[in-house]
């Protein structure tokens, strides 16, 4: 694959939705702040999706990768609602939404 | 259409009560104070039990490939609507819920229950992780239930976080699996992994893993095993009771609905063999060996028994998984009979601790002194329930792992993992006996030796998990079968 | 009669009794106390009523009750009783009956404790009947919770310490038993787990292997261990006794009398029920072990007695040392070894019960069992002036246990040493087994000194003689134990026939 | 005649349960109950031996099984040995039996008679009794019994009234711990005695007495080893151990002296007349097994030898009446025990008889002497001679027999025996050291017992008061002393002199030869094979020396005591170490009790249990917590984490060290449990794709 016609072979978005993968991943585990690990977790959400649609595109004609990816995108709309709750709800108990502070439960 | 609709009949009744209670609790707002809400999830559950019970003999795939009926599932709607019913009934009488949030409680448990129930009719790996992830959030906010509380509040953030992260690993790897095979239905996936006659790229064995990460957070099972104890302690004590029993009933269901279809074919007998080049009993056997042990040591040193009961519940699932390293019809209805043990004796024993966290404000051993002596029928039928847990016979979970141990040395094979689950056991004995040295062993302090008398409603619930813990523990077979022909239909 | 189920009655009248027990109105010690009584009371003549009817000829089983259980395992309901298990039935029963005088002194938790009580010796008797060995084993494991409340709320100092150790240790020992039982059932061919019919075939266990960590194993000799190390908890065999001192002196007095009298036979009788028939092989193979264990178990029991300051400790490590005798006399394969051993049993039962009430006697009157106070100071002494009927039982307990001829552990000791010296293998081992007679004279007679003879301790100068409860609890003991002393054939002749059969199956193999 | 054997030994059982259960309540503390018992015993024991004066042999035998085990008697070449055992225990009466049976039960009554004055007014007056009675019984039985291992019990039974007896007066500790050695030391003796008749089991396959008599004449087991050794000498000694345990032989004579703590009837009857002659009588009933093993003879003589002499030596310088005589009943034993091992079997027996007459009259003379005076020093005693004179008649007699002087029954007896022994001597050139020694022994003998007798006896009063006090005891304690001096004469055992040549003709009362040679035959003892010459050349000279060396001992007696011609102080200071040596009894006291038991085995006892409870224990159960506790410490190091106690409850394993481990791991930061799941995770899946 050559680097110029980025988009019209599969291993480009591959590409893209690992990088993204990564990167989800590695912000959940080193942010200190907890929205910045919903962050994280949308990217993963979002990567995943990117990969849905790819293979729908290139490998079957079938879109239910595209329909998956719909419901992916659903999914994550709410987990985001209930999760800025819970945070919201962790600042107003703590004044600060550092994760680390959510160690009273321990050992 | 309507064929499938009808296959969906327990669904749809309990979500028509659901939406029900939704109207009823919006306009009549009186309705909220008293015990309705809790009592109309008692009934709904009865209902989509009653509904189940009519919908059975329908076998075969509807709603084009998404969900399945087998006798397994109407098993695991059983069990769900049963964990369902004892877990309001519970509430009735627990302090930690107040009286103004029952609705919004009784309206989480039953969708929650919905969403189970989706799991393990999922035959599309779509309709699987719309299950997974209905239970997972209504299950964030069942955590954090109590506002007030931080450690609620920290228990949901837990969840939250590990939850998220697990399900989204888990629909990466739908998404691989979907590239390599072309397919997201069940059945498609193991035709297309047969074609492929056993050589497989890392990249498939990449996708597995991601997807047991999705199915392990559920059922805690070991590497995802770490929010259990902080979710179980921080969240009110009628939650972790459900969370103890549901949703890990559904991730075992989902796992071996999964498991069955698609990565396996159905041999002649009923007998279960892996596709080519996915070698599943030694890592089943590894991840249950190492659940069982992380479960069971870290549960010695505890002092806080709810931490300790969750502790205990990761060394079940432990127990479970060895039934998946043997994947015989006589494997899968043991683990199913065991399911059925373990319910019972986990509610039981989680509602006591309730009762004793109302009572003492706290779940500490400490706060256990002398209940034996105070409440004579909730001492004896906490014992039943510890004993049944350690496996000590009489009880019904020594047949449990009477039957799982069974099952792995007729296979003639992992007898080491035999050895390591019955050890295992002596161990769990050690710390099941500290709740019970507190409770009977030590008296009481003398400022608080008062007669605790519980209500009746309370006694009649507690004897009603105790007596089917021994009768199982006695006169097994009727369930045993009845398991089979669960497995076999 | 015959068509009653005499063995189900006997079982199952003690658990009747609990549940009717629990049923009385709090606060009514006294009422709760007579109808355990009944409730014993009732198996013992049931047991005499067997001890006359029981046919003395025939090795085969008698009083078989046998009911399908569970189909998909073909688990029966199998309870019948031969020579072997005949005396121990007879031993619980009468030891329960006793032991219910015995702890007529509890105050707490009246019933509760006769609860526990008649819960145990339904475990007890089931598991000296049953045949099948799921059944035997649900009685065996059953056992263990009144036994762990038992010892944890009504026992003495640390008793919390001691029931947890008492409760891991045999369970321990009975999970392996659990795997063992289920690798028998499977490796079976009709799959059963009928005893009698896995020693019929018992060469289906020959020349088999197993893979366990990586190695093979031979089947038989795995299995042999795997029950052996259940049962050796149980005796207790040398390095698995340690929870036995702890258990005993924190026991209640009642309860230490039927661990010491009954429970500790358990382990020896599972060896002879299933280790011997259905593994002779294996059984062959390990004898020289088993005897050397034996010898460690006596000479061992007795050092360790002789060091002890505490009355119940001591008695405690005799029982290690006397059970020492009954391993030997069962490794020994001869007649007059295998019948003393199992006479052992019986003798010891009712010796140690005996000293053990005796234990029991003084520690309800001074409150405190040391022969030598820890700090060095004089516990009892001189009390055989004081209470002479105490001193005179305590002499026949001693005595008997120290086998005096004329009391009934002679005969044991002696059958023990007549047939292990027969054989010429186990010549040296009997020379070397005799120095325990040696020591237990030594320890048993240094105490008596101690305790009875000597000048009056002056702290015990108001210590009463015993009651009619008390003696009424030690005089069947005493006629058994001089009775059988002088002509033991009343019990022997229960065992013969079986043990031959056992041994000649040993012997064809 | 056997069933009037059985009522022999049950009429003293019954005494002993009646006395025990009801004795106090009965009038005189029931001690008419157990006198009666014996004496009824003793009318049965003489017609059994009359028929024996009459006939010259009585022989009948009685036998019931006691213990029967089925067992398959098929030849099975396997090493199980399951052939069926029965057990048969039962009544022999021989020649051995009748004259046993009629001295035991004649020393029994006469002594129960005796003590009935000597107790009267005793705390624990019917227990007693009951002791005496269940001895007397436990006796008899032994005498009586067909086989060894009910020989076995009675033997032990004895041991048992022996400790009871001794420890009579248990407020006093001495009294407690001479019991506990008694017992003890006779027990050590006893367990190789068990060891013996198993031995016998294996060999003869029963322990009954006449099986093995016809196993040894048709030469049974002379093949067969045990552990290495031939079989019968094997048996021979530890047959031989049990008798030393039991006749407080060299090296296990030190309970003996020790005993003289029980009251003195107690020393009469079991000390002196009947126990400690069980030893001897062991040897006699299994003389066959002890020729046929040749080895063990010797070893018998030479303990017998050293016994007489160390014993009589010890004697010398004792102080006390009782002691004296405990120590010459040792050396007479030993006397005895020489004469088994020379081979002089009839001898040997004749002065078991003799010697329970006259040594049961001096101890209970001593005991008359010691009711009067109230002392046991003889330095308090003196010039009694006046005002006790039955008793001093009657002592007097006795000492005559039993120094040996002829016409008295000790004569008799000790002279053949000294003769068989220079006849062996003569025969085994090396051996001729142990004739020598009973010379001196014999000598010795006479010595301290005239020093006894003209201490107390003679010489003025040494301490007034005493003196003053003392009186002649009643007829109760007399009459039994004025019969047992009467039986102290030869007459009764062979002719009025006691010398063979002399008498030979006159009287025709050789009763007690005639019926040891009959038992001899029937049992096939060959005893002393020395030519014929060889033997009568030996007893003429053994006749001569043994009253050179009595006249000697005498003499030299008189002029030290009576005439305090020679100083006997100034020869102690000469030999003052020998002294010494002699007053601690060559140390052997103090060897058993400061070096093994206190040195040796008491710290290992001490130190087994130490093992038991901190090593055994710790291995399975509380040692990992230590293993924990080290562990951590070093883990804590370089984590900062603050560790909160480790709760080891009770038993800490290996598993509450893993559980703490894994607890670390539960920081309560979510985002580090992720971090460890991803590294899981990552193992997870190579081990997958490997």
């Amino acid at each position: 694959m050559n680097l110029l016609d980025f988009s019209n072979s599969i291993e480009g978005y591959l590409l893209v939705s690992s990088i993204l993968l990564t990167l989800g991943i590695f912000s959940v585990l080193t942010r200190k702040n907890a929205i910045g690990i919903l962050l994280g977790v949308e990217l993963i959400l979002n990567a995943a999706g990117i990969n849905f649609v790819a293979f729908s595109k290139f490998h079957s004609a079938a879109i239910d990768g595209q329909m998956v990816t719909l419901f992916i995108i659903l999914i994550a709309a709410a987990e985001a609602a209930v999760a800025l709750a819970i945070i919201l709800r962790f600042y107003r108990l703590k004044q600060t939404i550092d994760a680390d502070e959510a160690s009273l439960l321990r050992n | 259409m309507l064929v499938s609709l009808k296959a969906f009949a327990p669904e749809l009744t309990l979500v028509g009560f659901l939406s029900l209670l939704f109207l009823l609790d919006g306009f009549v707002p009186k309705l909220r104070e008293n015990r309705f809400p809790l009592i109309w999830v008692i009934v709904s559950c009865f209902a989509a039990g009653v509904a189940t019970a009519v919908g059975k003999g329908l076998s075969g795939d509807f709603f084009s490939g998404l969900v399945t009926e087998t006798g397994l599932v109407a098993f695991f709607r059983y069990f769900f609507f049963f964990a369902c019913g004892v877990t309001a009934y519970v509430t009735l009488g627990s302090k930690e819920i107040e009286e103004r949030g029952r609705s919004e409680f009784s309206l989480l448990i039953l969708c929650m229950t919905f969403g189970m129930s989706l799991m393990v009719l999922a035959n599309h790996f779509l309709m699987l992780y719309i299950g997974i992830e209905t239970v997972s959030i209504i299950s964030f906010v069942l955590a954090g239930f109590n506002r007030e509380s931080s450690r609620s509040n920290e228990a949901s953030f837990k969840y939250l976080v590990y939850g998220a992260v697990s399900s989204g690993l888990m629909i990466y790897g739908i998404s691989l699996v979907y590239g390599y095979t072309g397919a997201l239905s069940y059945p498609a996936i193991a035709e297309a992994l047969i074609k492929n006659n056993g050589t497989h790229p890392f990249v498939f064995y990449l996708a597995l893993v991601m997807i047991y990460a999705g199915f392990a957070y559920k059922i805690s099972s070991f590497p995802f095993h770490f929010w259990t104890p902080d979710v179980y302690e921080g969240s009110p004590t009628p939650v972790a009771t459900f969370f103890s029993v549901g949703p890990k009933a559904a991730g075992f269901g989902a796992l071996l609905h999964f498991v069955l279809t698609a990565l396996s074919q159905k041999q002649e007998g009923g007998v279960f063999t892996p596709i080519a080049g996915i070698q599943l009993a030694p890592v089943m056997a590894l991840i249950s060996a190492a659940t069982m042990v992380v479960g069971n040591l870290s549960a010695i040193a505890q002092t806080n028994v709810k931490r300790m009961l969750a502790f205990s519940s990761i060394a079940h699932v432990g127990y479970v998984l060895m039934g998946f390293v043997v994947m015989t019809p006589a494997a899968f209805s043991s683990i199913i009979f065991y399911l059925i043990a373990y319910c019972a004796m986990n509610l039981g024993a989680f509602w006591i601790v309730g009762i004793v966290t109302d009572e003492k404000k706290g779940s500490e051993l400490s706060d256990f002194k002398g209940m034996g002596w105070r409440t004579p029928v909730m001492g004896v039928c906490m014992a039943i329930f510890l004993f049944s847990l350690t496996g000590i016979p009489l009880f019904s979970g020594f047949i449990g792992k009477f039957l799982i141990f069974g099952n792995l040395i007729q296979s003639q094979s992992y007898l080491w993992l035999a050895l390591l689950g019955v050890l295992n056991s002596v161990v769990s004995l050690y710390y099941y006996t500290k709740i019970l040295r507190a409770m009977w062993l030590e008296k009481p302090e003398s400022s608080d030796s008062a007669e605790l008398r519980l209500p009746l409603s309370q006694l009649v619930g507690l004897l009603g998990l105790a007596l089917p813990t021994v009768i199982l523990g006695l006169f097994f077979s009727p369930v045993l079968e009845m398991a089979q022909r669960w497995i076999t239909q | 009669m015959a068509q009653l189920p005499i063995l189900s009655l006997m079982t199952f009248i003690p658990l009747l009794g609990m549940f009717v027990i629990l049923a009385l109105p709090k606060g009514k010690p006294n009422m709760v106390r007579w109808a355990s009584v009944i409730f014993t009371g009732i198996p013992l003549l049931l047991g005499i009523w067997l001890y006359f009817n029981f046919d003395r000829t025939t090795a085969a089983v008698q009083f078989v009750e046998r009911v399908s259980w569970i189909k998909a395992f073909n688990i029966e309901y199998y309870m019948g009783i031969d020579g072997l298990s005949v005396p121990m039935v007879l031993l619980t029963v009468l030891l329960s009956f006793l032991c219910v005088f015995a702890s007529w002194g509890i105050e707490k938790g009246v019933k509760g404790y006769y609860a526990m009580f008649l819960f145990l010796e339904a475990g007890m008797m089931g598991v000296f009947c049953a045949l099948d060995f799921f059944l035997f084993f649900i009685f065996w494991e059953v056992m263990l919770l009144p036994m762990y409340f038992l010892i944890g709320i009504w026992g003495g100092k640390d008793k919390v310490y001691a029931a947890i150790k008492f409760f891991l240790y045999t369970l321990a020992g009975s999970v392996l038993m659990l795997l063992a039982m289920l690798a028998m059932y499977y490796y079976s061919e009709p799959h059963t787990f009928d005893l009698l019919a896995l020693a019929q075939n018992h060469t289906q266990f020959l020349n088999k292997t197993v893979t366990l960590f990586g190695a093979q194993y031979a089947l038989d000799k795995i299995l042999w261990i795997g029950l052996f190390i259940g049962f050796a908890i149980k005796v207790p065999i040398w390095p698995f006794h340690t929870w036995l001192p702890w258990a005993h002196v924190e026991a209640p007095t009642a309860v230490s009398v039927i661990l010491a009298g009954v429970l500790l036979k358990m382990g020896t009788y599972g060896l002879l029920r299933m280790n011997y028939p259905i593994f002779p092989e294996a059984t062959l193979w390990a004898s020289t072990a088993m005897m050397i264990l034996g010898v460690i178990n006596i000479i061992y029991g007795a050092f360790c007695a002789m060091a002890q300051k505490d009355l119940k400790k001591l008695v405690a490590y005799s029982s290690v040392s006397h059970m020492g005798y009954v391993i030997m006399g069962m490794a020994s394969f001869t007649t007059a070894g295998v019948n003393g051993a199992v006479m052992q049993m019986f003798n010891h039962g009712t010796s140690t019960a005996m000293l053990f009430l005796l234990v029991g006697v003084a520690y309800d009157r001074v409150h405190h069992r040391w022969i030598i106070k820890p700090d060095g100071s004089k516990g009892f002494g001189g009390i055989a002036s004081v209470v002479p009927v105490y001193t005179g039982m305590m002499a026949i307990a001693l005595f008997a246990s120290l086998g005096l001829p004329g009391l009934s552990g002679f005969i044991s000791e002696a059958l023990v040493f007549l047939g292990t010296f027969s054989n010429p293998k186990y010549q040296s081992y009997v020379v070397v087994g005799s120095l325990g007679i040696l020591l237990g004279a030594a320890y048993l007679l240094w105490m008596f000194m101690r305790v009875f003879l000597g000048p009056l301790n002056e702290e015990h100068k108001d210590m009463t003689d015993m009651n009619w409860r008390e003696k009424l609890t030690l005089l069947p003991l005493c006629v058994l134990v001089i009775v059988l002393g002088v002509y033991p054939m009343p019990v022997l002749n229960l065992m013969g026939p079986t043990l031959a059969k056992l041994l000649s199956a040993l012997g064809v193999a | 005649m056997a069933q009037s054997c059985l009522w022999i030994v049950a009429l003293p059982l019954t005494a002993f349960v009646i006395q025990a259960l009801v004795g106090k309540r009965l009038p005189r503390q029931g001690d008419w109950v157990s006198v009666l018992a014996i004496l009824g015993s003793f009318a049965l024991a003489t017609p059994i031996f009359l028929k024996l004066l009459a006939t010259g042999a009585v022989h009948e035998t009685l036998q019931f099984n006691w213990m029967v085990m089925p067992g398959v008697d098929a030849v099975s070449n396997s090493p199980i040995l399951n052939k069926a055992v029965t057990l048969t225990v039962g009544v022999l009466v021989n020649n051995l039996t009748a004259i046993m049976l009629f001295m035991v039960t004649l020393c029994a009554s006469l002594i129960h008679i005796f003590s009935t004055g000597y107790m009267h007014g005793e705390s624990r007056y019917h227990l007693f009794f009951a002791y005496i009675s269940l001895f007397s019984a436990g006796m008899l039985g032994l005498v009586i019994s067909d086989n060894l291992l009910t020989l076995f019990m009675c033997w032990e039974v004895m041991g048992l009234c022996s400790y009871l007896l001794i420890g009579f007066y248990y407020q006093k500790l001495s009294a407690n711990n001479a019991s506990l050695k008694a017992f003890m030391t006779t027990r050590v003796g006893d367990v190789m005695f068990f060891l013996g008749i198993c031995g016998l089991y294996y060999v003869f396959g029963t322990s009954n007495l006449s099986q093995i008599y016809e196993g040894i004449k048709t030469g049974v087991g002379s093949d067969v080893t045990l552990l290495g050794i031939p079989a019968l000498a094997f048996i021979g000694f530890m047959l031989m151990m049990g008798t030393i345990g039991k006749s407080a032989q060299f090296p296990l004579q030190v309970w003996l002296p020790d005993a003289m703590e029980g009251p003195t009837p107690v020393s009469a009857l079991i000390h002196a007349a009947t126990m400690v002659a069980a030893g001897v009588f062991l040897l006699v009933r299994t003389y066959p097994v002890l020729e046929a093993a040749k080895v063990v003879l010797p070893v018998i003589a030479t303990v017998g030898a050293l016994t007489a002499f160390l014993a009589a030596c010890i004697a010398l310088v004792q102080v006390d009446i009782k002691k004296v005589l405990a120590y010459s009943t040792i050396s007479q034993l030993g006397f005895m025990v020489l004469g088994m091992g020379v081979g002089s079997f009839a001898p040997g027996f004749m002065h078991v008889i003799t010697h329970a007459c006259f040594k049961a009259c001096l101890f209970l003379a001593s005991g008359s002497v010691i009711h009067s005076v109230h002392t046991q020093d003889m330095r308090e005693m003196g010039g009694l001679r006046s005002k006790m004179p039955i008793t001093f008649l009657t002592m007097f007699i006795a000492t005559l027999a039993i120094a040996g002087v002829p016409g008295f029954s000790g004569f008799v007896s000790k002279d053949r025996i000294l003769g068989d022994a220079l006849a062996y001597g003569m025969t085994h050139p090396s051996q001729m050291w142990i004739p020598v020694l009973g010379f001196i022994t014999a000598g010795l003998t006479a010595f301290y017992m005239f020093r006894l007798i003209f201490m107390t006896f003679f010489g003025h009063a040494r301490d007034e008061h005493k003196h003053h006090h003392a009186h002649e005891s009643p007829i109760t304690m007399t009459f039994p002393l004025m019969v047992l001096a009467a039986l102290s004469f030869a007459i009764v055992f062979a002719g009025p002199t006691g010398i063979h040549s002399v008498d030979a003709n006159l009287l025709p009362i050789h009763w007690f030869d005639h019926a040891l040679d009959h038992v001899k035959t029937e049992m096939g003892v060959q005893g002393l094979h020395a030519s014929e010459e060889v033997e009568h050349h030996a007893h003429s000279l053994a006749m001569i020396v043994s009253l050179v060396v009595a006249g000697l001992g005498i003499f030299l007696s008189a002029l030290t005591y009576l005439k305090k011609v020679i100083s006997a102080a100034a020869f102690e200071k000469a030999l003052k170490p020998v002294h010494t040596l002699l007053w601690n009894k060559y140390y052997f006291d103090d060897l058993y009790i400061k070096v093994v038991i206190q040195k040796l085995f008491l710290p290992l006892t001490v130190l087994m249990a130490k093992f038991d409870d901190k090593v055994v224990d710790h291995i399975f159960v509380d040692g990992w917590a230590k293993v924990a506790m080290v562990l951590k410490s070093v883990i804590a190091k370089f984590d900062d984490v603050v560790v909160d106690k480790l709760a080891v409850d009770g038993s800490g394993t290996v598993v509450s060290a893993g559980g703490w481990v894994l607890r670390q791991f539960q920081t309560g930061k979510v985002q580090q449990y992720l971090i460890l799941t991803f590294i899981v995770f990552g193992m997870l899946l190579f081990y997958m794709t490997r």
